[in-house]
């Protein structure tokens, strides 16, 4: 036995990973693209990531808080309540700069309280967030009392809605923060962090890793990312309502799941998830195009989300 | 009694609120410490805080004591049944039930039938064994919708559905209503017919994609406002305010916004603070013992920039008064 | 006589890595084997393979002289052959009795229940002679590694098993307990049992087998007999070349670098102090149970104590958590690896550098080369086999597991390492390696504290060495004083 | 150091973490009754276990599903799939007996669908349950059209509308259901797998339990719960509807934590979802009864769920 120096096990392994749910992908492409023409039209590609967008910026936080070994079933609820608040500055003329920053500290806030009630309280992180998941709702229809928030200056929604050589904003964000998000979880302590924490909390506590602290910085970070999806979202909607992200929270786990994210913990990553929002927005918009009826709808996303984890056993190996 | 199950649509035990006063008179005055008890969907739907509000304005007038729950979510019904059979459980006079679905609340009813309260379905989601019915008539919204394309657009031409959650009575009645109705004549086509489960951002998401595939698209019906208000924006973004005609459905305050500004075309509004109101009555009428048919129909109306002053009122009576007008 | 088993030719390839090259294995019946060769030889893949919990590539299994196939643990049951295995395989949450039914139950009422009451009596029964104040309907998971480890012997015992695999039965167990088993051992081979024994501990290899197959680098290397072979010779054909025999050297200076003062925590730990000088190496011996591994979490901060100071070069630590603890210099090799030590599906890089990211980072950045070729650095002093810091430290074997463990330390400025049970499940060639490297640290005027149980590891590496009883530090023996009579007397409960 | 034979240690762990719960259940209790005197009349209280039934019924199956290390998202979705077909079968007549074996078998054969790609496929719990929600949800609304059910035979519906000696008929069944579920829990050989595959599958599998097949069973066994509670549902309402079922995963996941399940399997007691389910109901009462406005049940609900999960905590141990 000598010696092997080469890397390449490990990299040609995350490659291979990765691989396979972008093959996911390619198939359900191809499928679409020979059912109807309009789809692999540069138009509507660029429409898929558009509205994969808001998914994907949630589905970031997610994959973080997931690797961390937890779940963050708040994430709609606490968008609404950092949109409801941010459209209330906005609104009442706080310059917008500072009322995206005002949302995005209530987002920071919320995930600090889950954060906190897990990493310090030692509570279940499903059942915690679920707690918030109520009560970060009830709070932002407490507020508006159940009303939307209308009238964002133009100047905030020029932001969500415009493009940059053709491709929409909200794209770019993301696409920054998912850089952001791959060097925070590939090439700093904190992403080192994540996973051990995630992988076995325990040892990674007596080895010196600060996993309160680390926890603590998932579940923000996954507030702050909320925060982020809800200003893209208000902007291009023009309107904040206090339902808005309903049910995100399964979309996010969805992609990071089908973007070979182990709800274990320890395991994750950030191309795959983003993969897997494309997945799921492709999933959307092919059935859109082929005016699928309703029931037919569910039953197709059913059945696609079920072959795209097949698909991606099939080539990524036995680790579940 | 037996009775037949109900279709609010096309039951024909059936009157319109304009004929109350002319043949059952005047409302009767409740006797004091009567308790009406309202159980509506969710009241995350201005629509349904609306309806409660309409309950509440007659309650107050008359000096009655009004209770008004609603389950958690849309969707929730078995918290919303709990919450109907904890009513029962207090001892009030008549429920008013605005139910998730058209079973879920059966049981209250039959509860609450059985210990002499008597129980007014209003709106929406349709209880078969329901004994009155108040509400409108949810294939109308979709019909008013199709006519005035009909009217407005005599060349004909492409169009789409932003529907409700799939499975939703209402929202089945209204997209069949406006299907029907405008694929009549032949000369529209409803291109796409998709779910977006009543969020405005699934509707932006829809309607955007729908454009892109028919740039040659007239216009869009949802079958409620807060959809109405995302394909709006997708209509917008994509620069076709002027080709593209949007309607929505329930006449929320944001949609009349949205009509006078001249971002929404239309909206099918059932008026829901009157309806409340007509309920509050129907029910009042029912305890004095009025023999009133089965159904009373709610009033409706297509809202444009032409009317949107007419009825953006909130006073009761002009209101009223303009509906009767007409 | 007809070999009670002969496996033929087994062969066992990860990913391209061929980690058996056909090996071969003939044990007659009531013999008692030994598998021997260093960390990572494959003496675990190949007893994985004959009790079906991995599958091999090729090669047969012939048992009794009839050839079987053996796809699951539960075909190995089948086939008379039970195991226990180097890590522990229990479920934390059940008790002694179910971990040691679980998978074959004891039933009753027409087999739909379970007859809990037989089943205690039977565990009760089995480990009597092995260590009766097991309490059989505690929780497994408020049990001591030790005990846990004994539990996973009563369960090999429980199956009634032709041929038992002991894959290290003995590594977290003391003399006292080695020689009860020894007992259940003889007994098991008198009647017919086949035994293959795995052990790092050449003594108890010598005392227990009467042939011994060796492995190196997945390779039969030769089948010897025992005792007739020397240890020396065994030794050479375990790791392919001649161990240097060391002497304990000291580099104690009188300058104190760690001071425990009072630390107490329930019973487990009562009033515990004492000094630690830079360039000294500490033992702590002591039986099972005695305290020594709580001492070692409270000094590291992983628990908490209830009272006492702990203080390094003079000034009280700040802080009771591991990280604090870290900070002011202190390191932890904890004694259950997998639990406490490994992140399992990290790279062993990963695994190294955790305590220490921020200095192997630059503007928040990590500098994942240099973490790299440090990593390799260290490990190719301690012989990590295969030496390849990418791969995830699960797929290394124990021994390797616990050198990347050790590593974690030396690639931090660590200036105290408490080692608990340091060279547990570590081979002969890397054992001494690692008291050169406890050398080596003591010689750089830092200073060590090695837990052990084995009393010859103890009296190798110490200075001087703290005797533990009963939660309490019974004896302080400094140079000369250490003896294995004496520290047996301060042990021993009176 | 003498061997103690005692089982007491084991015993007292035990009933110590299920007090907690019920301590909690008496802490809700006590602030209701004294508040609203309606509260602690006996027809109120019956009317909690009734409205807990269907909810409980779900709950058994998930702890299940939990404690083998799992997790069952559709079960909303299959109840109305066997609620829909069973129906069916009872208004073409079928005899009722046939007809409720015949809703059991689908709810069984949707369990042994989502088991099977879980424990053969290998794929992760949360994301096959999750595309069973879609799934089966499909299925009853193409199945139906989307429209209830009607017209059930009173003599199905009497089984589920009548009481035994004043207890409602669904609160027995439930109640035997509940010991079923503690005997295979506690009693049986399956019980002791659904802990090992859940507290640790590896060692399971070394030591022989039929893993695949454990975890088969705790899905399918989920899955005919749901059936059950289906069946107590249509009985109630004389109707199946597609839509039946929805938002029932999160109650009884809520239920299952509250109780002591951990969802990192392992852990998790009958007893303690009972109670579980019966907090839950208790709160949904109190906040009626005392005419709390929907927002602000949100917010209990979401306040309620975090401080039982606290209380529960303090009064049981550091065992996350
Ligand atoms: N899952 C795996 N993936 C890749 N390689 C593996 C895996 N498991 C074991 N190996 C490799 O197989 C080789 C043999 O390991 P094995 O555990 O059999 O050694 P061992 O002789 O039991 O060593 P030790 O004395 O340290 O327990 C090692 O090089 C190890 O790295
Ligand atoms: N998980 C636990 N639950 C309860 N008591 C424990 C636990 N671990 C240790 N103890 C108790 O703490 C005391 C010290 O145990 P410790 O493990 O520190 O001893 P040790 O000398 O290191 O023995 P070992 O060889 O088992 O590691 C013992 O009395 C033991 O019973
Ligand atoms: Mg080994
Ligand atoms: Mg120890």
């Amino acid at each position: 036995m000598t010696p092997s120096p080469s890397p390449l096990p490990l990299l040609s392994r995350i490659r291979f990973r990765d691989a396979g749910t972008l093959l996911g992908l390619i198939l359900i492409s191809v499928v679409f693209a020979s059912l109807t023409p309009v789809f692999l039209t540069a138009p509507n590609l660029v429409n898929i990531l558009q509205q994969s967008s808001i998914n994907a910026c949630i589905a970031l936080g997610m994959t973080l808080v997931i690797i961390s070994g937890g779940i963050d079933l708040s994430v709609g609820p606490v968008a609404a309540l950092s949109g409801v608040l941010g459209a209330a500055m906005l609104v009442a003329g706080v310059p917008i700069p500072l009322a995206v920053a005002g949302a995005l500290v209530v987002g920071l806030f919320c995930g600090f309280l889950s954060g906190a009630l897990i990493a310090w309280g030692g509570l279940q992180p499903f059942i915690v967030t679920l707690g918030g998941l109520s009560l970060f709702r009830a709070l932002a229809l407490i507020f508006t009392g159940g009303t939307p928030i209308f009238g964002l200056p133009d100047g905030f929604r020029a932001v969500t809605n415009g493009s940059l050589l053709g491709v929409p904003n909200p794209v770019i964000i993301v696409a920054v923060l998912a850089l952001l998000a791959w060097v925070i979880l590939n090439k700093t302590p904190l992403g080192e962090y994540f996973m051990a924490v995630g992988g076995n909390p325990e040892a990674a506590r007596i080895a010196g890793v600060p996993v309160t602290m680390t926890k603590l910085a998932a579940y923000m970070i996954s507030g702050l990312m909320a925060a982020v999806a809800s200003m893209i979202l208000i902007g291009r909607l023009g309107a904040a309502e206090p339902t808005l992200g309903s049910l995100w929270e399964l979309d996010a786990i969805a992609a990071a799941a089908i973007g070979g994210a182990s709800l274990m913990g320890g395991r994750g990553s950030i191309i795959g998830t983003l993969i897997g929002c494309i997945i799921l927005g492709t999933l959307r918009n092919g059935l859109t195009l082929m005016n699928v009826q309703a029931f037919y709808q569910l039953l197709a996303t059913g059945i696609i989300i079920i072959v795209a984890m097949l698909i991606d056993k099939a080539t990524s190996g036995k680790q579940g | 009694q037996d009775l037949a199950p109900l279709n609010s649509d096309s039951e024909p035990d059936r009157m319109d609120w304009s004929e109350l006063d002319a043949k059952f008179g005047q409302m009767p005055v409740p006797a004091a410490g009567t308790k009406v008890g309202g159980v509506s969907k969710t009241l995350t739907n201005e629509y349904w805080r609306s309806l409660g509000e309409g309950y509440a304005n007659v309650a107050t007038k008359l000096g009655i004591e009004f209770v008004y729950q609603a389950a958690q979510s849309e969707g929730d019904q078995l918290g919303q049944l709990a919450i109907a059979e904890n009513l029962i459980s207090q001892g009030f006079n008549a429920l008013l039930f605005s139910p998730q679905t058209d079973a879920n609340l059966i049981p209250a009813v039959e509860a609450a039938t059985a210990a002499g309260v008597p129980v007014l379905n209003v709106n929406d989601a349709v209880i078969p064994s329901a004994a009155n019915y108040v509400g409108n008539v949810q294939k109308g919204n979709g019909v008013n919708v199709a006519n005035w394309f009909i009217a407005n657009r005599p060349d004909g031409g492409k169009v789409a559905v932003i529907e409700g959650q799939p499975g939703v009575y209402a929202a089945g009645q209204r997209t069949a209503g406006f299907t029907e109705t405008i694929t009549a004549g032949g000369k529209f086509e409803v291109v796409a017919s998709v779910p977006a489960n009543w969020s405005r951002e699934e509707a932006f998401n829809a309607a955007s994609t729908i454009l892109q595939q028919y740039p040659d698209l007239i216009g869009f019906y949802a079958n409620n406002d807060g959809m109405a208000l995302g394909v709006v924006e997708a209509v917008k973004a994509a620069g076709k305010a002027e080709q593209v005609a949007v309607f929505g459905t329930d006449g929320i305050s944001d949609a009349y916004a949205a009509v006078r500004a001249g971002d929404l075309t239309g909206t099918v509004d059932s008026f829901p603070v009157l309806t409340g109101e007509i309920a509050m009555e129907v029910a009042l009428r029912l305890m004095a013992g009025q023999d009133l048919p089965r159904v009373v129909a709610t009033p409706q109306a297509l809202i444009t920039k032409d009317n949107v002053e007419t009825y953006a009122t909130s006073d009761m009576a002009a209101l009223r008064a303009a509906l009767l007008a007409n | 006589m007809t070999p009670r088993l002969a496996l033929h030719a087994m062969t066992k390839t990860y990913s391209g890595n061929t980690v058996l090259h056909g090996v071969d294995l003939t044990v007659l019946p009531g013999e008692v084997h030994g598998l021997l060769g260093e960390n990572g030889a494959g003496k675990s893949t190949l007893l994985n393979i004959l009790c079906g919990v991995i599958a091999s590539d090729g090669g047969s299994i012939e048992i009794d002289g009839k050839l079987v196939s053996i796809s699951s643990p539960r075909e190995a049951a089948q086939a008379g052959v039970a195991m226990i295995h180097q890590e522990l395989q229990q479920v934390p949450e059940l008790t002694v009795a179910q971990n040691i039914f679980l998978g074959a139950a004891k039933r009753r009422a027409g087999g739909l229940f379970v007859d809990r009451a037989a089943q205690e009596a039977e565990a009760r029964r089995l480990l009597q002679p092995l260590d009766p104040a097991i309490d059989v309907t505690a929780p497994v998971r408020d049990l001591r590694v030790a005990q846990r480890q004994i539990v996973e012997i009563a369960k090999a015992l429980r199956a009634n098993a032709r041929i038992i695999a002991m894959d290290e039965p003995t590594s977290s167990l003391t003399p006292k307990e080695f020689e009860r088993l020894v007992q259940v051992i003889g007994g098991l081979a008198a009647s017919g049992v086949s035994i293959i024994y795995v052990s790092h501990k050449m003594d108890e290899v010598f005392r227990l087998c009467q042939t011994a197959t060796i492995l190196r680098d997945g390779k039969l290397i030769s089948q010897v007999p025992i005792p007739a072979t020397p240890v020396r010779g065994v030794i050479e054909l375990m790791v392919g070349r001649e161990l240097a025999t060391a002497t304990h050297q000291s580099f104690a200076t009188d300058k104190v670098l760690l001071r425990v003062k009072g630390l107490t925590r329930g019973t487990a730990v009562l009033d515990a102090g004492f000094d630690l000088h830079a360039g000294e190496v500490l033992g702590i011996a002591g039986l099972v149970g005695s305290g020594r591994t709580e001492l070692m979490r409270l000094i590291a901060g992983v628990d908490r104590a209830d009272a006492g100071v702990v203080e390094v070069a003079g000034k009280p630590v700040p802080g009771h958590s591991p990280r604090a603890r870290i900070k002011a210099g202190l390191g932890l090799v904890p004694e259950e690896r997998k639990r406490d030590g490994i992140i399992r599906q990290r790279p062993v890089s990963s695994n190294i550098g955790l305590p220490s990211m921020r200095e192997f980072s630059r503007l928040g950045i990590i500098r994942s080369a240099r973490l790299k070729a440090r990593s390799e650095e260290l490990m190719r002093e301690v012989n990590l086999r295969p030496l390849d810091v990418t791969r995830p430290i699960g797929s290394f074997s124990g021994g390797n597991q616990q050198k990347v463990i050790i590593g974690r330390w030396l690639a931090s400025d660590t200036r105290i390492f408490l080692f608990d049970e340091p060279t547990r499940g570590i081979d002969v060639g890397a054992k001494a390696e690692i008291y050169d490297l406890i050398e080596g640290l003591a010689r750089e005027g830092r200073a060590v504290i090695v837990v052990s149980s084995e009393l010859p590891e103890v009296m190798r590496v110490s200075d001087r060495v703290l005797v533990m009883r009963e939660g309490r530090i019974s004896a302080d023996l400094g140079p000369g004083q250490i003896t294995e009579s004496a520290i047996a007397r301060a042990a021993i409960p009176a």
